[in-house]
């Protein structure tokens, strides 16, 4: 390792040959401020275009400023971070940017978690001498996402995002100079695009430019109905990440305090998705194991390897980019889904109220569970199964909004019978989670012998794409997983090509899966933040009393008392699903 | 039909003409009948000599006897003296200032070696569309003694040795950018040719593909050669289809001789060149701007490093040079780097081909050494200003240069001299200006193309320039204040500060040499609110002339916004605080009674 | 057309070119041929070149005037386009400006029929390597 | 679902422009180039056709569209008309011509007369300063024109 010495505002450092102005300063505790760089540190997600031009310092003997991000260390060199002429550029690029930003603040979405608000903050602007014309672009809301580019800054995250990690394509940096902004193709609405609505810009974007469909209004309204029977199912990763947005520190488990919560702001029950993920394992692990078993017998219409199918973005993903192969992945439908079909049947019967009465409210780490709700295969009369989805920042601004102190609520436990689950429905909530959940399901009913293990390390990680073999009982069976809809492709394209090696993938469309989800609280490019929250998920599933979904006594009881058996007839009316075709199909006339 | 023995040319250039060319040809008219030789010989007059200064000039033929400051009254003795009894005038002939030696011909007259064409040396020579004459005048024996003769590393140093720097603007050491390309290790690289000629006001690079398409082929292969890259790529605009046709013509003789394709003059090398098209962006002449086009991307700049050379098209290390650098290698290589080396400054070898433009009166394209001053390309070679106006700036270097003054004419022109007078090189418009030029208005100019033109990736480029261009706005339309000027300062210096690329890097440089060499019309605009060269609207009224007019009340009816009141058949006039500045009442009045003041 | 494989191989096309213009355009001795080239540029295409060229050839041969007329690059005299080049045999050549078909017709009648020198010369004023 | 609707010979037209340039990605300039040519502008199922030939996003084509000023989305007009507003065009009087053009066509730059005869744009230097100001109406360029000639040159195509 060659190493590199220089100087940074009188501070002599030592780093590694290769490493950027920016950390070489951190290294002395100097932090120079930054705007459109973003690292992902560890996850291969990086944002470096050097544009934003916020970061840049003096170099000695070099005729303008260098942009600290982008620019690597050479030896004996002499930087200033903070000299008058870097502080006077610094504003004024500062100034230009916000002389092109709308002045909203007050009523903008990001107001208080904006990263150009609080750098406009830090460098102490207090007015804008460069007043001119802005550039402004017609507002565009989808089910999931709302654009709002007047006040896009152009930093390109969501571009590298949408294209490099997810290649989705959906957004491109558009125009030239002064109307350059990052958009869909022909200024298109996202729902005209192939937007999957993974919120991944979302979860990147430094200003109110890309959010978040906020659904919080109609809840409330739902609540305050005296009609309506409410009810809300929260997803694994929820309580892993809430706590962040009451300072609580990454990773901090608030499952207790998020159903009290819930208590407080009215549900009428407080239910966990969780369940409704013991009975994807049901479902997908049984399916696996009749794909497999007719496979191994012989049947070479069997199509292998079966795709997972709980993530909404994925199913979005290919059903635009891959619609042949539409009939790979599995026909569950995802766990939210599965407790709205369950919740307006089964509980409601029980319940004895008019599914049309009964509110399915879902707390989500995601965007495109937003969209998913509204797709018509999920509606019964026009009635959907699921009514709303707020994201986990959604519930936290919920929960301030009602006035609710977090932090000294009491731990209380989810509503019977949808509240039950088991560790394996846990960690569906990080990526390798699903596939182990049903690795564990589906080894005991191949094998009918008891798992020696119910841990499944090699499962487990942040590669974006990893293999394993997991031994059942001499059968082979070779897994895939892949996170991140850039890393999905690359697994998809190999099965479309039939070079795919493996029996089981399984494919979580945000990087680290549903931890990094598109609704959870921004983590600003600290991928520690990710690593905790995967912690706290795996932690939780150590913790439980079961720990494989079959053993859930609610799901036992439930296939007894409605459906029957896994993949019968009723569980595919409730529990399955089919896929379209959404690629972009050109007619000739 | 009389066969003449002899000509007179007299020069008609405007110069000359308005000091008297055209009496001189009446008087050596009327005094050869005089002589009775009008049958034997003619007067003739041509375009300008470039020697305004010296004008009037009468050129005699045969013999090439050039006579300086020729009077009419000076008709009479040339003819008696030269054409009768062959003798020459002496008091009228050019006398060198420097050797204070009596010239005997135009042809040994100092100026015209102030041009000499070393990459122009075959436009207008030769027919670009046949490779024979390009053979003929020498063409691709510099190739073939590269290949046959030279190891690659000893071409390098020839071109190190010549001092040749790039000429498209920034002035790099071309011998030093092909070696660092030399030395990275790829199992591909690739040449290119930059002719995104994109500056407003320049067509040096247009022309010579052209005119002398092959000169740039057989450079791009000896570049490859040098490199050990086999493949070239010219990113030429898709505004020049007759560049891209002789290009095309070009590259397909070339491959027909096998000077273009497989093992070359039988040396092993194989080389091969592909076109690929601009679409209008200015930006894209920047090479990482340019690469990334080439790849089929939009044309944004990143930062540098990585440069080119190490990770330029599809990742590979790429040589980037502009057409005309090209055009100079062959010469360099057939006539030594010594020779080439001689001419130009200490630091700048060479010629520099500029496009003249703008208010003079010889426009065209020409070729000088570097170190040739200002004040000889504009009135020796361009001929003085159009209209017999005075001469108020010349802009170099396009949107990234500045507009310099008289103060700077006498500066030798080259890349460091430019720079430090706040201008730059670039690639070689030059765009002369006269006194109805108003500077704030031309500095305007060049941002609303740099707004027009910015990529828009780094912000300091995309809203600095916008904000710019409406300051100067302001500004042009009486809007301006003295705080608008502290503003224009520290917005340019910032914005050059802190661009990603060399078009942000520049872009103000309009407005700073602007606000440094005509400081005082800014003044005027902001504090006097006048426009001296009376060409911002915003700052003129209209106004009527009571003496003519006739109280038709055709502007009064015509005015949109109703600010003409009057009389019928009385003197109108023209309410200030309303009035749009439309123009209307001036185009309907009959009476020419409407002033714009 | 054979390829090029060395410097003699450019040697001789460099000698034969005289020749070679010849075969091309039958059999003219060099030492007779009026050459004209015509000034094929951007500019000078817009400002009427290709008028020019053609009225020089058809007229030339219509009048029994044996020449080459070729086209060639950018003279760099924008200010006078279109330019032409008209080099009679063993003599200087001449670049005339603003060349139209009128005078076009005036350069044929008068200067290359009778070496008679005519307005709009256009002085070189350059030096070429 | 997108659905884009174009005539069966020109999709093929489309489809054997990208072969022609083996549907590598890289080209895709030159196929926009080659596209425009035979379209005349390149509209969204243009942009579609070639996106999904080589294999790149729409949002990605229209990047590029949108960010070349050569690539026009509109149809233009059957003459197009566009000014040359390079500096020595500027600085002898084009914004003037311009205006004329304007005013005599009455539509603004980007925009085709009501008829579609006419459409009228700007360009940055066509090299041909030595004519400044220049304009050019299809591949015919004008030089030295001034405001006066305006309505003349304009009147040239009315019978056409």
């Amino acid at each position: 390792m060659e190493l590199v010495k220089l100087t940074i505002d009188k501070k002599s450092v030592e780093v590694e040959k290769g490493t950027s102005i920016l950390n070489a300063a951190r290294k002395v505790g100097i932090e120079i401020p930054t705007l459109c760089y973003f690292n992902l540190e560890g996850m291969n997600i990086e944002n470096k275009p050097g544009g934003c031009r916020i970061c840049v310092v003096e170099v000695q003997g070099r005729r303008n400023l260098a942009p600290a991000c982008a620019t690597e260390v050479t030896e004996g060199m002499v930087v200033k971070t903070n000299s008058t002429r870097v502080l006077n550029a610094r504003r004024t690029v500062m100034e230009l940017i916000l002389s092109d930003h709308p002045f909203d603040c007050l009523v903008c979405p990001k107001s208080g978690n904006c990263e150009l608000q609080s750098l406009a903050h830090r460098l102490g602007i207090r007015d804008i001498p460069y007043q001119g014309e802005q550039s402004t672009y017609r507002k565009d809301t989808s089910p999931s996402i709302i654009r709002d580019v007047d006040k896009c800054i152009l930093c390109r995250r969501c571009e590298m995002m949408c294209n490099d990690i997810q290649t989705v394509g959906a957004l491109s940096a558009i125009n030239r100079g002064f109307m350059a902004v990052v958009a869909p193709a022909f200024e298109m609405n996202l729902e005209k695009s192939p937007c999957t609505y993974c919120g991944q810009c979302v979860a990147v974007c430094p200003t109110g430019a890309l959010t978040e469909v906020d659904n919080t209004r109609q809840v409330i309204s739902a609540l305050a109905d005296p009609t309506k029977t409410v009810i809300v199912q929260t997803a694994p990763a929820v309580r892993a990440a809430l706590g962040e947005e009451f300072g609580l520190e990454p990773g901090s488990l608030v499952t207790g305090k998020m159903v009290s919560a819930l208590r407080e702001l009215g549900f009428d029950y407080v239910f966990d998705t969780d369940f409704a993920a013991d009975l994807t394992i049901m479902e997908e692990g049984s399916e696996l194991l009749d794909r497999l078993t007719r496979y191994l017998s012989g049947d070479r219409n069997v199509r292998l390897p079966i795709l997972t199918s709980c993530c909404p973005a994925w199913v979005n993903f290919f059903e635009h980019n891959f619609p042949e192969l539409k009939d790979v992945p599995s026909t569950a439908r995802s766990p939210q889904q599965m407790f709205g079909s369950i919740a307006k049947t089964y509980f409601a019967k029980k319940l004895g109220i008019d599914r049309n009465n009964l509110v399915v409210v879902s707390i989500m780490p995601c965007l495109a569970k937003k969209y998913e709700c509204q797709r018509s295969e999920f509606l019964t009369d026009g009635n959907p199964d699921v009514d709303f989805s707020l994201s986990t920042r959604e519930l936290a601004n919920f929960i301030k909004l009602a006035n609710i102190d977090f932090n000294s609520l009491p731990e209380s436990d989810f509503d019977r019978p949808l509240g039950e689950s088991t560790g394996a429905a846990v960690i569906f909530g990080t990526t390798g989670g699903v596939i182990e959940a049903a690795v564990r399901t589906a080894y005991e009913l191949y094998t009918k012998k008891p798992l020696p293990r119910v841990d499944f390390e090699e499962l487990r990680g942040l590669e974006g794409v990893r293999a394993a073999t997991v031994n059942f009982d001499g059968l082979e069976l070779r897994i895939g997983i892949a996170h991140g809809l850039g890393n999905a492709r690359q697994l998809l394209e190999e099965v479309r090509d039939g070079k795919s090696q493996y029996h089981a993938i399984e494919i979580m469309a945000c990087p680290g899966g549903c931890i990094g989800g598109g609704g959870q609280p921004l983590h600003h490019g600290d991928a520690s933040i990710l690593k905790a929250r995967q912690k706290a998920l795996y932690e939780e599933d150590r913790n439980k009393a079961l720990r494989k979904s079959h053993e859930n006594p609610y799901i036992i009881q439930l296939y007894e008392e409605f459906l029957g058996q896994p993949l019968s007839e009723m569980s595919h009316h409730l529990l399955h699903t089919q896929y379209f075709d959404k690629s972009t199909q050109i007619v000739i006339e | 039909m009389a066969k003449y023995r002899m000509h007179l040319l007299v020069c008609g250039g405007t110069t000359c003409r308005s000091s008297e060319s055209e009496s001189i040809r009446n008087a050596l008219e009327e005094s050869l009948e005089r002589n009775g030789l009008e049958n034997e010989v003619k007067v003739v007059s041509t375009g300008c000599f470039g020697f305004c200064d010296k004008g009037p000039i009468v050129k005699v033929i045969p013999g090439n006897t050039f006579y300086i400051h020729v009077k009419p009254e000076d008709a009479e003795e040339i003819v008696k003296e030269h054409v009768l009894n062959g003798r020459r005038v002496e008091r009228l002939l050019y006398l060198e200032p420097e050797k204070e030696l009596l010239a005997t011909g135009s042809k040994e007259i100092g100026f015209q070696k102030k041009q000499i064409r070393i990459a122009l040396r075959n436009c207008g020579f030769i027919d670009p569309e046949n490779i024979d004459e390009y053979i003929a005048r020498d063409g691709y024996v510099a190739l073939c003694r590269c290949l046959t003769e030279y190891t690659p590393q000893q071409v390098i140093e020839m071109i190190k040795k010549s001092g040749l720097r790039g000429r498209g603007g920034g002035g790099f050491p071309t011998g030093l950018k092909w070696e660092i390309t030399a030395k990275v290790k790829s199992d591909q690289k690739y040449v290119i040719c930059n002719a995104d000629e994109g500056d407003p006001g320049a067509f040096m690079d247009r022309s010579i593909l052209e005119g002398d398409p092959h000169s740039v082929i057989e450079a791009m292969a000896i570049n490859g050669y040098c490199t050990g890259a086999s493949k070239g790529l010219v990113y030429i605009r898709a505004e020049y289809p007759m560049a891209i046709k002789r290009l095309r013509i070009a590259i397909n003789q070339a491959k027909e001789y096998g000077l273009l394709g497989k093992n070359i003059f039988n040396s092993g090398f194989d080389f091969d060149i592909e076109l690929r098209y601009g679409a209008g962006a200015f930006v894209c002449g920047e090479e990482t701007a340019l690469i990334h086009s080439m790849e089929g991307k939009r044309g944004e700049p990143t930062f540098k490093p990585p440069f080119p050379s190490e990770h330029g098209f599809l990742g590979k290390p790429s040589n980037v040079n502009n057409v005309e650098t090209y055009a100079n290698i062959p010469v360099i290589i057939n006539k030594g780097p010594e020779w080439f080396a001689s001419i130009g400054t200490e630091k700048s070898k060479g010629t520099k081909v500029f496009a003249l433009a703008g208010k003079i009166n010889n426009v065209g394209l020409i070729e000088v050494p570097m170190g040739t001053t200002l004040r000889d390309v504009i009135f020796k070679i361009g001929g003085g200003i159009r209209g017999g106006k005075g001469f108020k700036a010349v802009q170099t270097g396009g949107p990234s240069g500045g507009c310099l003054t008289t103060r700077h004419l006498d500066t030798p022109i080259d890349y460091d001299n430019l720079l430090a007078a706040g201008s730059m090189m670039g690639s070689g418009g030059m765009i002369v200006m006269d006194e109805d030029d108003c500077m704030v208005s031309i500095a305007k100019f060049y941002l609303g193309f740099t707004v027009d033109e910015s990529c828009g990736k780094c912000s300091p480029c995309r809203i600095g320039n916008k904000r710019l261009y409406e300051i100067l706005d302001k500004i042009t339309k009486g809007e301006g204040t003295t705080e608008d000027l502290a503003k224009l300062k520290n917005l340019s210096e910032v914005i050059k500060d802190t661009s990603l690329c060399g078009l942000g890097q520049t872009s103000p440089n309009p407005v700073l040499s602007t606000l440094d060499n005509f400081w005082d019309e800014y003044v005027e605009h902001v504090i006097d609110k006048k426009c001296r060269a009376s060409s911002c609207k915003g700052l003129m009224k209209y106004v009527i002339d009571p003496e003519a007019c006739t109280g038709c009340t055709a502007c009064a009816r015509a005015c949109p916004v109703n600010a003409i009141s009057g009389e019928r058949k009385g003197p109108h006039t023209i309410n200030q605080e309303i009035c749009i500045k439309c123009g209307t009442c001036m185009e309907k009045c009959k009476f020419n009674a409407v002033l714009l003041q | 057309m054979s390829q090029i494989k060395s410097f003699e191989d450019l040697r001789k096309i460099k000698e034969d070119f005289g020749k070679r213009i010849q075969f091309r355009e039958k059999s003219f001795d060099p030492s007779k041929v009026v050459q004209i080239k015509v000034g094929f540029g951007t500019s000078g295409i817009a400002s009427g070149a290709k008028e020019v060229m053609t009225f020089l050839r058809d007229e030339l041969e219509k009048r029994n005037i044996e020449a080459v007329v070729t086209q060639t690059g950018d003279m760099g005299y924008s200010y006078a386009e279109p330019t032409i080049e008209v080099k009679l045999p063993g003599q200087e050549p001449i670049v005339f400006g603003k060349v139209n078909v009128r005078k076009a017709d005036e350069i044929i009648e008068r200067y290359i029929k009778n070496g008679e020198l005519i307005d709009g010369i256009i002085p070189v004023n350059y030096h070429t390597i | 679902m997108a659905v884009i609707k174009l005539p069966e010979s020109k999709v093929q037209q489309l489809k054997n422009i990208c072969k022609s340039f083996n549907n590598d990605k890289g080209e895709l300039i030159n196929v926009l180039h080659k596209a425009q040519e035979i379209f005349g502008y390149l509209p969204a199922e243009v942009q579609e056709v070639v996106a999904k030939e080589l294999n790149v996003s729409v949002a990605h084509v229209y990047g590029i569209v949108s960010f070349y000023s050569f690539f026009s989305m509109v149809p233009k007009g059957k003459f197009s008309i566009s000014i040359c507003l390079g500096t020595a065009c500027y600085v002898r009087g084009a914004e003037k011509v311009l205006d004329e053009f304007r005013k005599q066509l009455n539509i603004q730059v980007g925009e085709s007369t009501p008829d579609g005869r006419f459409s009228l744009s700007c360009l940055r230097c066509v090299g041909a300063c030595g004519l400044a100001p220049v304009v050019m109406i299809g591949e015919k360029v004008y030089g030295r024109v001034a405001p006066e000639d305006v309505k003349g040159i304009i009147n040239e195509y009315a019978n056409l």
